[in-house]
């Protein structure tokens, strides 16, 4: 049995970390002071805010990799809709508390980045303005296709729809993702890349035991599993 | 201060809660009244200790703590049975409760 | 002269509070307005030197007594506490007339039979001896003081639950 | 003891500086606060206003000026259908007794040696009694500021309030029941003396567990967070106080933080020893005051404790969630309540055990209360257990 009351404590631990870090490490606050930063080096857009309807402003180079906000979709590929992860199975859509999420499912099959037939987001919409970026969407995943972003200035000057975010805003490549999340990026590969080499292994097993169709089937998924790792490193 | 105008003031507040259980209706205004003559008691209670002969003995102050836990006990029973009334009359009015009277 | 300012200021602060209490016809104001001559006696209380009284009175009558009045007003009225209906009982008349005899007969044996006013003493009236009285001689009239009060805590549960309803009636959620 | 020899000059010595002192220690917390719970949360808090017409930022510390400056020129707002009177009378009525309470702790400051006795409230006998008596009334203001305003949201935040304080102010008085039990004596200064004499409660197993109980409900009382049910701002706005803005929000804000340093005042004079402290010795015959090494020096100690717990306070704001309304009343009935009365028990035996002054028998009762108190907090939080489960995903595996 733990201590009574030891959750209290680790949990005040690890605020405590949070309070004396905040004055050593100056990359762990997400909070963008523009004050900071002499003037040529703010961002494009800092102090001018959209002017055309449906122009935001993008900037997400400043925040820290400990920053997160809303959700973003993830593919593998140069071309996004080819190697979308999301095969719009809607588990994201059911368990969002505040039902921010409103996803149509494709009525045909299409090849996935690993050759799989598999159903794909005709519609895939996060109102933003309802959104309390809890992170569930993330946690219930089980494609990996659905992760944080720490885009942060959305602003927008259209009040109905403009916070509405589209299949094509949210899509972003898996090196973005690298890019603003090493950590968790690096993290979440290595664990598909196990997960997959797992699998494989169990099948190969199976597959050796049938003695049945194994080098085909075995050659195919290593390959796919190859390029897999490639992208983790 | 003498003792005198401490009975006075007594005697006015228990009047006061008196008017107060004769003129009004609703029954927990009743209970309220019937608080202010009780709290009136104590205050006679605490005025006679301190002006006794022998304080030392500390009636005065023992019977008001008596008194303040049965009026304490008092209020809690009141209020249940006021609220079990309310549920089946739908109402606290004590002029409407009448259904022992013969029509 | 401190004591004969704060007398006459308490006093008209309880009995306002008092009429205030009896006669408003909101009844939340009538409570916060009971809790003013709560309040008032309590200063009177201290200035008898009754210390400890005065404080189980802020602590009993203010904190516990006034909070159950309001929860009570809150769950048998309507929340905005009005009173809408006639708020004078058919007998006021009457009620009157018996307050202010109960009034004079009151006062007559104050004015005359008592002993004339004595200078008060100095007492020292400490919560330690007022504790071993408590233990020592009123040890019995305290167990049955607890008792009455479980007795009413258990009654005021029950009267206050009422009749639970059949297990059919429950709406199903 | 009597009135007759007080005059205004003792009363105003004894109480303006204690009201200023409070103030400007409620500035000082309210800047603390935004500053630690910005730093835990990896921000880095107000830093801008400094001194005025400059850029020197002194790290934020004219914020809370600029805060009430910005407080007081704002609209007052009353609601259409609001009680008025009720409405105005609520933030007074919420600072009041919160003022109040502090004379009853017992602050050696150097100015007070020399005035009466009753306006040293905590030489009164009663002075403990006083503290919870006048404590409970703030429950009625938050209830009157729910009421008045005419508001749903400021109901339930008024009623839930009234609901955990009541709730919250049984194990609250019961845990200081131990210390007065132990002491003998409902008086402020003589808990403290006993404390500098034998040991601080905090460090005996008994005392350890009230004063845990004791801070717990004191948050409750206080409504700070992780209790902070009656101002939850993500489902019912801001509570009691939706419908305040201007000068009388900052009545209530003021009163909120002034209970805060009320109560932590009386966990750090039942449990923490007082102004007791290095260079301080405590004088039976100076009525309870204090002999010192320089003038004030216990004072500082108080404050010191008192800062120490608010701390505390501040940092489990930072770390922990909010309860929901069910939770709040089980800990409270189910856990609180039989392990603060348990505990009254075995400071009972406690007690007696120590009267026989035996080293070996007081060791083992220590040892005994303190096994008997934790296994009766881990039964409780065991059978407490079971309705609370972690979060279950519907629809994922």
């Amino acid at each position: 049995m733990t201590l009574l009351g030891s959750g209290i404590f680790k949990g005040m631990a690890v605020t405590f970390r949070n309070f004396v870090g905040s004055y050593f490490h100056r990359e762990r606050l997400p909070t963008n002071d523009y004050s900071w930063r002499t003037e040529g080096s703010l961002p494009q857009h800092a102090g001018d805010y959209p002017k055309e309807e449906g122009e935001q402003l993008r900037d997400t180079t400043t925040v820290t990799n400990y920053s997160r906000n809303f959700p973003m979709l993830l593919h593998d590929g140069s071309e996004p809709m080819d190697t979308i992860r999301c095969v719009a199975c809607q588990i994201c859509e059911r368990s969002c508390p505040p039902q921010c999420i409103y996803i149509e499912k494709s009525t045909e099959k299409k090849e996935d980045s690993s050759g799989k037939m598999q159903f794909y987001p005709a519609t895939f919409d996060i109102d933003v303005s309802v959104c309390m970026s809890c992170q569930i969407c993330v946690e219930v995943c089980p494609f990996d296709a659905i992760v944080m972003n720490s885009q942060f200035e959305l602003s927008t000057p259209n009040r109905f729809g403009g916070l509405l975010l589209h299949q094509g805003d949210l899509l972003k490549s898996n090196d973005y993702y690298h890019k603003i999340h090493p950590e968790e990026a690096a993290a979440r590969d290595k664990r598909i890349a196990d997960e997959k080499t797992a699998k494989e292994a169990k099948k190969k097993a199976a597959a050796e035991a049938a003695k049945k169709k194994a080098e085909a089937k075995a050659g195919a998924e290593t390959e796919a599993g190859d390029e897999k790792k490639e992208v983790a490193e | 201060m003498t003792l005198h105008h401490y009975l006075i003031l007594a005697a006015l507040l228990f009047c006061v809660g008196l008017m107060g259980a004769f003129t009004r209706r609703n029954a927990i205004v009743v209970l309220f009244s019937v608080e202010i003559m009780l709290n009136a008691a104590n205050l006679n209670f605490i005025a006679f200790w301190r002006y006794s002969e022998n304080p030392a003995l500390l009636h005065g102050p023992l019977f008001t703590l008596f008194a303040i836990a049965v009026a304490a006990a008092e209020v809690a029973v009141g209020l249940a049975l006021m609220i079990a009334v309310y549920r089946h009359f739908k109402t606290v009015d004590l002029e409407s409760m009448d259904t022992l009277r013969e029509e | 002269m401190n004591e004969v300012v704060a007398f006459w200021i308490l006093s008209v602060i309880a009995v306002f509070g008092a009429l205030v209490a009896v006669r408003k016809r909101n009844l939340i104001h009538g409570v916060f307005a009971l809790l003013v001559f709560f309040a008032g006696l309590s200063g009177l209380f201290l200035l008898l030197l009754a210390e400890f009284i005065a404080a189980v009175q802020v602590l009993v009558y203010i904190g516990a007594v006034g909070i159950l009045l309001l929860f009570a007003i809150m769950l048998t009225e309507r929340v905005t506490g009005d009173d809408d209906r006639r708020v004078t009982s058919r007998g006021w008349f009457w009620g009157l007339v018996v307050t202010a005899a109960v009034f004079v007969v009151l006062l007559l044996p104050a004015i005359q039979q008592l002993p004339p006013p004595k200078a008060a003493q100095t007492i020292d009236p400490s919560v330690k001896e007022l504790g071993h009285k408590l233990m020592n001689p009123y040890v019995v009239t305290l167990e049955v003081l607890a008792l009455l009060l479980t007795a009413a805590l258990i009654g005021a549960v029950t009267a206050a639950q009422g009749v639970r309803m059949p297990k059919e009636e429950d709406s199903p959620e | 003891m009597s009135l007759e020899p007080l005059t205004l000059t003792d009363i105003l010595i004894a109480t303006v500086p204690l009201m200023l002192i409070f103030a400007t220690l409620f500035a000082f917390t309210t800047w603390l606060e935004r500053k630690a719970l910005a730093r835990i949360q990896n921000r880095i808090g107000p830093n801008k206003v400094g001194i005025p017409c400059t850029r020197i930022g002194l790290f934020g510390l004219g914020q809370p000026a600029a805060d009430g400056i910005k407080m007081i020129f704002k609209e007052d707002i009353v609601p259409r259908g609001a009680d008025r009177l009720f409405h105005l009378l609520a933030p007074i009525l919420a600072l009041i007794p919160a003022m109040l309470v502090l004379c009853f702790l017992p602050l050696n400051f150097p100015w007070i040696k020399n005035i009466q006795g009753l306006v040293k409230p905590f030489m009164l006998d009663g002075a403990v009694i006083f503290f919870f008596a006048i404590t409970g009334l703030n429950t009625l203001a938050v209830f009157m500021a729910g009421w008045a305003s005419r508001n749903k949201y400021s109901l339930l935040g008024g009623i839930r309030a009234v609901a955990q304080m009541v709730s919250y102010e049984i194990p609250l008085v019961l845990s200081a029941v131990i210390v007065v039990m132990m002491v003998g004596s409902l008086n402020a200064a003589e808990i403290v003396k006993e404390q500098a004499d034998e040991y601080w409660f905090i460090l005996s197993p008994w005392g350890f567990t009230a004063f845990v109980i004791f801070f717990i409900a004191a948050l409750a009382e206080t409504n700070r967070s992780p209790f902070d049910l009656p101002e939850a701002e993500s489902e019912i706005i801001a509570g009691y106080f939706t419908e305040y803005s201007g000068f009388k929000f900052a009545l209530f804000f003021l009163g909120e933080y002034i209970a805060m340093f009320a109560i932590s005042g009386l966990a750090v004079t039942l449990f923490l020893g007082g102004g007791d402290g290095p260079g301080v010795t405590m004088n039976p015959e100076d009525q309870g005051l204090a002999t010192e090494a320089f003038p004030g020096l216990s004072a500082v100690w108080f404050l010191a404790k008192i800062f120490a717990l608010i701390a505390v306070m501040i940092w489990l704001r930072g770390t922990l969630p909010r309860l929901r309304v069910d939770q709040l009343m089980g800990f409270a009935w189910k856990f609180m309540l039989p392990l603060s009365i348990l505990n009254i028990l075995v400071a009972g035996f406690a007690w007696h055990a120590e009267q026989l002054d035996n080293t070996i028998i007081t060791v083992i009762t220590w040892v005994i209360s303190f096994a008997v108190l934790y296994g009766a907090a881990s039964g409780l939080n065991q059978l407490n257990r079971g309705k609370v489960r972690p979060r279950e995903y519907k629809y994922a595996e």
